[in-house]
């Protein structure tokens, strides 16, 4: 943590960057975000096991765009949003500094290609207790996946709070938002809430960074972060393309191959 | 409040006859929004449309839903009466049910509630369509023509002496297709290379046609009035400027078994060789798959020879880039070779050969300078039998369309034979003639009752060879079906004319779309003979189907007007039906976050970036514009974009949204 | 794989050196060849021409007795009773309703699981065939098909129906040499073997001369019908052309066998009309004319 | 279920399907009136949001079909569409919704009798599954 907070001094001190954005200590032992902006106030930076939002999903805000120059204490999960937000040119080269905090030192990445070569090195797969919570699923029935569903958005609110948490829902404008056509209901009954979490979770299809910002997110608990995961696997395993692992990497829904698989149409 | 026009069609009685017209009139009027819902015997006639256009005038229609055919046939014709009523065309929309609808459901009430369910949602969607303006295009007033055979030989001319610039590709050495290959031409006999001969220089020395010969068309963008081609002018191995067709290199080229393409196999050219004599233009080609040079960098020989040093070895091909406006596609056809027929024998016994081999034998041109000789030995075929529908009206096989033109020139052939072997035998086993055309059947008649040609009405089973002579299998249904077993010299099979072997490469290098056999599909095969159904792009001769040369020349001509039409314009007016992105006041500007991932899915790139500035200039915020010049309105953009920024003018979000509700009988509660 | 066995009546009369020849090689290839239980007669050409639901029942009963025993294909050798069961197949497995109808006549489920296999495509299945090949058959051959092994080309689609190669690419395996012929599919004369064996002298007459011409050594078979016309009616064959033929006619399984090298007896050679002149060493198996004198 | 009438929305190119679908009327083939089409101008064009949409207004079956790879007029749409497809298909099964209610395909403006015959068997498939009675629950509650 030390490191951190004299990394921090140091770059506020010469104005390299005008604003690190970090974690501080919350209230019930959750570390909440914070935007430090002298370097006096560096020590309130804290990073340790608590500190798991994804903190990228700052950097598409107007607010904070307006401080200037940020430097980002970035998770692997908030380095790979930069990459994908770089991808979908929401970031440019040089606007922002990573800092990859290790268990005793921080790393400043500079440039997208240092980022990607990070990421690289450190990329793996999903541990066996994630792979079995999404295998307990699927090796559901159908009948009994639906209802399990059904149930678990029946408690939503369309409170929207995943859409908030989640680094690449920074559309303006976003399509449930649209009342001419009315696309997905607005009252918080099943089907409206059937059709914008599909619709969530396919917007984000070929785009997720599997953060688990959203699941953490819901405050009614519903496991959203598995819909996207499905999607990921899906994306992976059929057109064998990961998101945010490349600045410049094509979106695999806006991308095709000709042989691509279609054993399901006649 | 939405005033909308409902006109519902009788269709004489293709859709009376299992749709209840009047009470789909009746619940048509009961929708919201509808002003006027009326039937009519004829929509689409005259009275039809002044229908349309006095019921705007009178009830100030803001919108028109015509329920008839499929608006791939009628879209045009009503549209513009709405414009001639004064109403924008595309506030004008058509109910397909005819073919969706009536001709596919038995009558009763399931049929009639379907086709109401069509058009109520129809009269959904004119609710949300806009009135729109055609976007105009400059046109580019040169026309590129594919394949140099008689079609596009025809083609070209028409466009050229109608002031136009032409470009002629060919993919063979010479233009000439294969009428160069035939020897005489029916009905008349007169000899096809005279006809056509004259027409080649003309094309050479036209100076509106620029001919590439030995060329193909590698890619085509764009679209119609603005099409950018790029053809590999493939490399000739010698300098076309210095080579003045002498034709010494011929002489001297030392590899000379190369079996030659334009005899169709039977006689034999040198590995430098220009097809035939009157070739056009008259340049030899360097064949490097079978020239010596190419293969173990000995020889050269020819460009020792060559007066003018115009052999160049290490010549590339070369890609040439070309803004045309419009395409003929004339690529013409080919005729059914290989092992298809192993119970004849073809491609087994040498003298088993087929209609184009057989004209090369009677071409004085040809290899055996126009006598009737058997490819095996040489002798002159005392018997020869000639087999109709050698491949074509056979299900069995695959190929169960009629190739038109073998029973003609069947027939000639017999001729042609007995006009050269006075005393020889012809036999043609035939099972209907099909002699159509002007003269046509006093041709076939001639044949059997001047020429002594005996026809036998049956099939052939089997042709195999015995002590050097080929044994023919047939029966004579004609006599009771008694078994016939002829023996004969030579056998000639009128074998089953095929699309081209590159076809549907080409095909979806052009966009255009082909049939189960890889024949071009024409617009509308009785309205619309001549166009695809990719704008601008045109189609005669056999590529579209097998036919004759009449045929083909008349289809050529008919491009070329088409092609005259397009370019009598100065601007080419084209549907609005394209993508737009949405516009806001600013600071938002647009809906847009310019993630432009919708720009990799563009096939056409008809997707920029556009930026907005602030007062001090600096950009504020860079979203996504389309180039209306570029966008076809495929829409792939507009279903994946997350924001619903882009959408499409003809099939926006609020049209198909509105379509899809009313289709299920959520009718007007919502949306 | 569960292959059963259809011997079908010639196989167990006058076709029996066919079934023996079988099961011999059928030994050696380590493959068991259980007959279908309780099976029937597959109606042969009588019933189609009788009564077309006798026609589709018949078989479909041998075929559903075949299924209930798990069996995954049927080995139909005969060319007769692999046209009827092969056709019935095709045609109750297109039409729902007429499956349905002819398992109620027949009282069984016909589910249509079970394919139909003639001899060339079962041999053809065996992996390296000629590894088996101790006595390679190097004899001029010439390979006839006969008219229903390889037809109607819409339902049986294991070779093509003018020109077929099957036969003789298995035979060019055993070592033979198949020559290039003109009669392979042409009528033997088949059911006039009986009712007009004029008839079927004429058209057998014209293919032994057919392949004798182009110096085949043997007529190479895999039909009980075809056999007995080009064998059996030799002498009708050789009184009504005036031409003596004493090329031998083989079926396909004993050419297979005599390659094996299993001694003539086992397959069944010594009850041929025209001897097999070229069995191995010990003497040429004397013909069955010539041992009974008939 | 036999005399249960399933509703089908037909979602189709222009193009190509639109065209095969014109060429069965024209050939006056028979096949179920259940399913009503809805003309694109490409599968391109078509937004996953649509089919939800078909399901929330009742439909209990959706035909999804254009041009086949390679003979897409955009050349591409149908490419795009396809990835789009199975995306949405893998989501659809991990909620529990029945995908086999969408049947897929591809038909060419040559293919009349294909179009017939995808009809009829999509038809009879979905009358077999039933009407889609889990949606028309969810549908009860809430304005579609």
């Amino acid at each position: 943590m030390q490191a951190l907070r004299s990394k921090a001094r140091e770059l506020l001190a010469t104005k390299t960057v005008q604003v690190i954005i970090g974690y501080a200590r919350g209230g019930g032992g959750r570390a909440r975000a914070v935007f430090v902006r002298e370097a006096a106030k560096a020590d309130a930076l804290v990073f340790d096991d608590s500190c798991q939002q994804n903190l990228a999903v700052y950097l598409s805000k107007p607010e904070v765009r307006k401080l200037g120059k940020a430097a980002l204490v970035a998770t692997p999960a908030a380095l790979r949003a930069i990459l994908q937000l770089a991808a979908e040119n929401q970031i440019a080269e040089g606007e922002l500094l990573a800092l990859a905090v290790g268990a005793d030192d921080v790393v400043p990445l500079t440039t997208f290609a240092a980022i990607e070569a990070h990421v690289a090195a450190r990329d793996g797969d999903w541990s066996a207790a994630e792979k079995e919570e999404l295998h307990k699923y699927e090796a559901m029935g159908l009948e009994e996946r639906r209802r399990f569903w059904e149930e678990q958005f029946s408690r939503c609110l369309k409170c929207y709070a995943c859409r908030a948490a989640c680094p690449l829902c920074y559309c303006t404008r976003c399509t449930v938002e649209c009342n001419q056509p009315q696309w997905i209901p607005v009252p918080a009954h099943d089907l409206g809430n059937l059709e914008w979490n599909v619709m969530r979770a396919m917007h984000l299809a070929g785009r997720c960074v599997d953060c688990g910002d959203c699941g953490r997110a819901c405050p009614v608990n519903i496991p959203l972060h598995l819909l996207n995961r499905r999607l990921i696997r899906e994306v992976f395993t059929v057109f064998g393309s990961r998101s945010g692992r490349s600045a410049k990497g094509d979106n695999a829904l806006s991308t095709f191959k000709p042989n691509d698989p279609e054993d399901f149409i006649q | 409040m939405a005033r909308i026009g409902v006109f519902i069609c009788h269709c004489g009685e293709n859709i009376s006859a299992t749709v209840d017209v009047v009470k789909v009139v009746a619940e048509a009027a009961r929708i919201p929004g509808v002003a006027h819902s009326v039937e009519y015997k004829y929509m689409c006639s005259d009275p039809g449309q002044q229908l349309v256009k006095n019921a705007i005038k009178e009830k100030n229609l803001t919108g028109v839903v015509v329920a008839a055919c499929s608006p791939r046939m009628h879209e045009p014709t009503f549209r513009r009466a709405c414009a001639e009523a004064g109403l924008n065309p595309f506030l004008c929309e058509m109910a397909n049910i005819r073919e969706h609808c009536s001709w596919v459901h038995e009558k009763g009430e399931a049929t009639t509630q379907k086709a109401l369910d069509i058009v109520r949602t129809l009269v959904a969607k004119v609710k949300k369509n806009k009135a729109l303006e055609p976007i105009k295009v400059p046109v580019t007033k040169t026309a590129l023509v594919l394949g140099g055979g008689i079609a596009g030989i025809q083609a070209a001319l028409d466009i050229a002496n109608s002031g136009h610039k032409v470009i002629l590709v060919e993919k063979a050495p010479s233009i000439g297709g294969h009428m160069s290959q035939l020897s005489e031409t029916f009905p008349t006999l007169d000899c096809s290379q005279c006809i056509l001969t004259p027409r080649m220089v003309e094309v050479a020395q036209h100076a509106n046609i620029t001919l590439y010969s030995y060329s193909e068309l590698e890619s085509l963008d764009g679209f119609i009035g603005n099409f950018k081609a790029r053809i590999r002018r493939k490399a000739r191995g010698l300098d076309e400027k210095l080579c003045t067709g002498c034709g010494l290199c011929m002489q001297k080229c030392p590899t000379r078994k190369i079996p030659s393409e334009f005899d169709a196999g039977l006689g034999l050219r040198p590995a430098i060789y220009v097809p035939f004599p009157q070739a056009v233009p008259n340049k030899p080609v360097i064949d490097r798959e079978h020239c010596t040079y190419y293969r173990t960098g000995k020889c050269r020989l020819c460009e020792k020879v060559c007066p003018t040093q115009a052999i160049r070895f290490g010549q590339e091909d070369e890609i040439v880039e070309a803004e045309v406006g419009a395409v003929v596609v004339a690529t013409g056809f080919d005729i059914k070779h290989g092992d298809f027929f192993p119970e004849y024998g073809y491609g087994k016994h040498q003298d088993v050969i087929d209609g184009l081999q057989f004209e090369r034998l009677a071409s004085a041109s040809g290899p055996t300078l126009g006598e009737i000789r058997r490819p095996s030995d040489g002798k002159v075929p005392e018997t020869v039998v000639f087999i109709a529908c050698a491949g074509s009206r056979d299900p069995a096989k695959g190929i169960e369309y009629c190739s038109k033109i073998c029973c003609m020139y069947t027939a000639k052939h017999a001729m042609l034979y007995r006009h050269k072997v006075h005393h020889g035998k012809p036999y043609v086993f035939y099972m209907d003639i099909r002699a159509g055309g002007k003269m046509y059947e006093e041709f076939v008649r001639r044949a059997m009752e001047e020429d002594g040609v005996q026809y036998v009405r049956g099939r052939v089973s089997r042709v195999y060879e015995r002590n050097g002579r080929l044994v023919v299998k047939g029966v004579d249904t004609l006599l009771g079906a008694r078994p016939l077993e002829i023996e004969a010299d030579l056998v000639v099979l009128a074998t089953a004319g095929v699309a081209n072997a590159g076809a549907e490469e080409l095909a979806q290098k052009l966009h255009v779309s082909y049939d189960a056999h890889k024949f071009y599909a024409e617009a509308h095969p009785k309205l619309r003979p001549v166009e695809t159904n990719t704008a601008g792009i045109f189609l005669a001769g056999a590529c579209q189907a097998p036919k004759d040369i009449p045929e083909s020349v008349a289809q050529a001509s008919g491009a070329a007007a088409k092609v005259g039409a397009l370019f009598s314009q100065s601007e080419l007016v084209r549907e609005p039906l394209i993508a737009v992105v949405d516009r806001q006041a600013p600071p938002v500007y647009s809906s847009c976050v310019g993630c432009f991932l919708c720009q990799s899915a563009c096939p056409y790139q008809a997707i920029e970036k556009e930026e907005f500035r602030g007062r001090d200039g600096q950009v504020v915020k860079t979203v996504a514009k389309v180039n209306p010049g570029l966008c076809q309105g495929c829409g792939t953009c507009v279903a994946f974009c997350r924001t619903k920024s882009i959408d499409i003018q003809g099939f926006s979000h609020a049209q198909v949204h509105a379509e899809v509700l009313a289709l299920l009988e959520r009718g007007e509660r919502d949306g | 794989m569960k292959t059963g066995f259809y011997p079908g009546c010639s196989m167990k009369g006058s076709a029996r050196e066919y079934s023996e020849s079988l099961l011999a090689v059928a030994r050696v290839l380590g493959r068991e060849l259980p007959e279908v239980p309780d099976w029937n007669c597959c109606g042969a050409t009588a019933a189609h021409n009788l009564d077309h639901d006798l026609a589709l029942a018949l078989p479909a009963r041998i075929l559903a007795a075949a299924e209930k025993k798990g069996m995954d294909e049927v080995l139909v050798p005969c060319a007769a009773c692999y046209s009827r069961l092969k056709v019935t197949r095709h045609e109750l497995l297109e039409d729902e309703k007429l499956r349905q109808r002819i398992s109620g006549l027949v009282e069984a489920d016909y589910r249509g699981s079970a394919k139909v296999v003639n001899i060339i495509e079962w041999l053809a299945a065996v992996p390296d065939l000629e590894k088996l090949v101790k006595k390679p058959f190097q004899r001029k051959v010439a390979c006839y098909y006969g008219c229903l092994l390889v037809r109607p080309a819409g339902i049986v689609e294991f070779d093509r129906p003018e020109e077929p190669q099957s036969m003789d690419l298995l035979m060019a395996k055993l070592g033979a040499k198949p020559i290039d012929w003109a009669f392979k599919t042409e009528c033997c004369g088949a059911g006039f073997s009986v009712s007009r064996t004029d008839l079927v002298a004429k058209l057998s007459g014209l293919i032994l001369e057919d392949a004798v011409s182009r110096g085949a050594e043997a007529v190479i078979v895999a039909c009980p019908m075809c056999h007995l016309n080009l064998d059996l009616r030799r002498p009708n064959i050789e009184k009504r052309t005036g031409k003596k033929y004493d090329i031998p006619v083989i079926y396909i399984t004993q050419v297979l066998g005599l390659a094996m090298g299993l001694p003539p007896k086992k397959l069944g050679l010594q009850r041929h009309k025209v001897a097999v002149k070229f069995a191995p060493a010990e003497s040429p198996v004397p013909g069955v004319s010539a041992k009974r004198g008939a | 279920m036999a005399d249960f009438n399933p509703k089908i929305v037909a979602f189709v190119c222009n193009w190509c399907t639109y065209a095969g679908a014109d060429l069965t009327g024209t050939s006056r083939m028979k096949y179920a009136p259940q399913v009503s089409i809805v003309r694109f101008p490409c599968t391109g064009r078509i937004d996953f949001m649509l089919l939800l949409k078909a399901f929330a207004g009742g439909a209990d079956g959706i035909i999804v079909s254009g041009c086949h790879p390679n003979d897409c007029h955009y050349s591409s749409g149908n490419f795009h569409a396809r990835r789009r497809w199975v995306v949405f298909r893998g989501l659809m099964d991990f909620l529990g919704i029945d995908v086999r209610r969408v049947q897929f395909s591809w038909v060419s403006a040559a293919e009349g009798a294909k179009w017939a015959q995808l009809v009829n068997e999509t038809t009879d498939r979905i009358r077999r599954l039933g009407p889609f009675a889990d949606y028309q629950r969810l549908r009860g509650l809430g304005v579609g």
